[in-house]
């Protein structure tokens, strides 16, 4: 996560973050990117789990 | 199950997923266009993923290469969910950090959606003169151990292209005779 | 944007950033939501602009 | 024209966007929810923003309170387009950043998305002993100076309730009479 005072390897944290939302962003392989955004910003457990099911959910377009 | 045999039966069986893993250098983004192309690709150090459609002996796998640098390698477990087969990547030559691929390795043979998923090791850059051999390899990652996984250690050249069809055959077999 | 070396304001658009972001995953306002994060995060301008057109489709889903 | 004449009768008059700005502690969010609801709510420093649907005079409003804080008042302009009015709040007893409030109006000014939005500033805080009057808050914001702008000034206190009534009347007038 964001605590590294690694300045190097925030720089590479961050290029990552950017790639991920970038494809998350558009509509490549949501499920997964959100994975990867909710635990990289940390994002509290239960927002997280928001997230997940509301890419559940899409995913079964006809119960939308 | 029944179910499932229908399903794939009706609209076909669905494309296997693959994770290439390993330290960052250890040869993953060569390997994986190496298979797709044959090719050797010039490579910079992956920040993200590469993402690509593999077809094997008419099987179609979605094979995907995670970056291995330190302080992304966290967000390797985001990624385990349906997989059906790893292929862990080392760099024979790089004796100093087997024990950090080591523990990498363990750390994510632990995780619980990988509990059936297939390991295969490639160990890597056997072209290299200082490279141990597989069974140093092996040994040093700790692979006697395993229980419970089905597993294979290869000796490979990404860069030749030596070893990687040997691989991918026993992969093929492997996760074949799986279902 | 991250240039930023006051530890307190980092804070505060880690925050930002989540929130945007959840508002974002769920659907909410998207538009406005990409505009933000394509901002803070300092997407190159050509991935940015993909980002926004991706969202002016989506707005007219018979065109998608 | 014709056809968004058209449209407004044929589907009813779109939700005016509306965007309370200002620096933080000057009172955004407390203004937002005395609108809304009628009261005062305890607020914390809004990290993000609030949006709620405000109806006045049977005229439904979207209203956004952003953030006023020094490192995120750069992302206030993701918000600009098609905003009809800005409520630009200002803490009249803070004489100390009454200068950092104008230099965040005057930027906010030239965005081009802004060309057409209508300007009410709220001199708000007027319960205070050391508030400045409207027309001291008015001058050292630079309005008079303001071209091609409709705009208008007045005192207000969200926690007290009173002058909001007076600027949102006009507030509805000049959106009604520009359309
Ligand atoms: N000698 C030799 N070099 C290899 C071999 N495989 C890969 N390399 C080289 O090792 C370097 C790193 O290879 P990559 O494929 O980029 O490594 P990676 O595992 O994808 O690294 P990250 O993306 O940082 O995780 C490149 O210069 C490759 O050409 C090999 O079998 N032998
Ligand atoms: N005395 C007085 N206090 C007020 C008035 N309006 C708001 N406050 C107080 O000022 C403080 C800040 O108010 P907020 O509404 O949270 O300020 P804000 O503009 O939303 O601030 P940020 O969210 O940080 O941008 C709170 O303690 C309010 O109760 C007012 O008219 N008079
Ligand atoms: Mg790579
Ligand atoms: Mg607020």
């Amino acid at each position: 996560g964001f605590n590294s005072t690694d300045a190097l390897s925030e720089a590479t944290e961050m290029e990552y973050l950017r790639k991920v939302l970038f494809e998350y962003m558009m509509g490549r392989e949501t499920k997964t990117m959100a994975k990867v955004i909710t635990s990289m910003l940390k994002f509290p457990p239960d927002q997280a789990q928001k997230v997940l099911d509301k890419e559940d959910s899409k995913a079964i377009p006809w119960l939308r | 199950g029944f179910f499932s045999s229908l399903f794939s039966g009706l609209f076909g069986t669905r494309e296997m997923r693959i994770l290439i893993l390993g330290l960052d250098g250890a040869g993953k983004t060569t390997i994986l266009y190496r298979l797709q192309v044959g090719e050797v690709v010039t490579t910079i150090p992956t920040i993200g993923f590469n993402v690509e459609t593999v077809t094997y002996r008419n099987l179609k796998f979605q094979v995907w290469d995670l970056g291995g640098q330190t302080s992304i390698r966290p967000y390797w477990r985001c990624y385990y969910s349906n997989t059906d087969a790893v292929i862990y990547v080392v760099d024979s030559s790089d004796r100093d950090r087997m024990g950090i691929s080591k523990s990498e390795l363990v750390a994510m043979l632990e995780e619980e959606e990988l509990k059936k998923a297939i390991l295969v090791v490639f160990a890597n850059k056997q072209d290299m003169d200082q490279a141990m051999t597989p069974t140093e390899v092996a040994n040093a990652l700790g692979l006697p151990a395993l229980k419970d996984r089905k597993w294979q250690i290869f000796k490979t050249s990404a860069t030749k292209g030596t070893g990687l069809d040997e691989a991918m055959e026993w992969l093929v077999d492997s996760l074949k005779s799986r279902q």
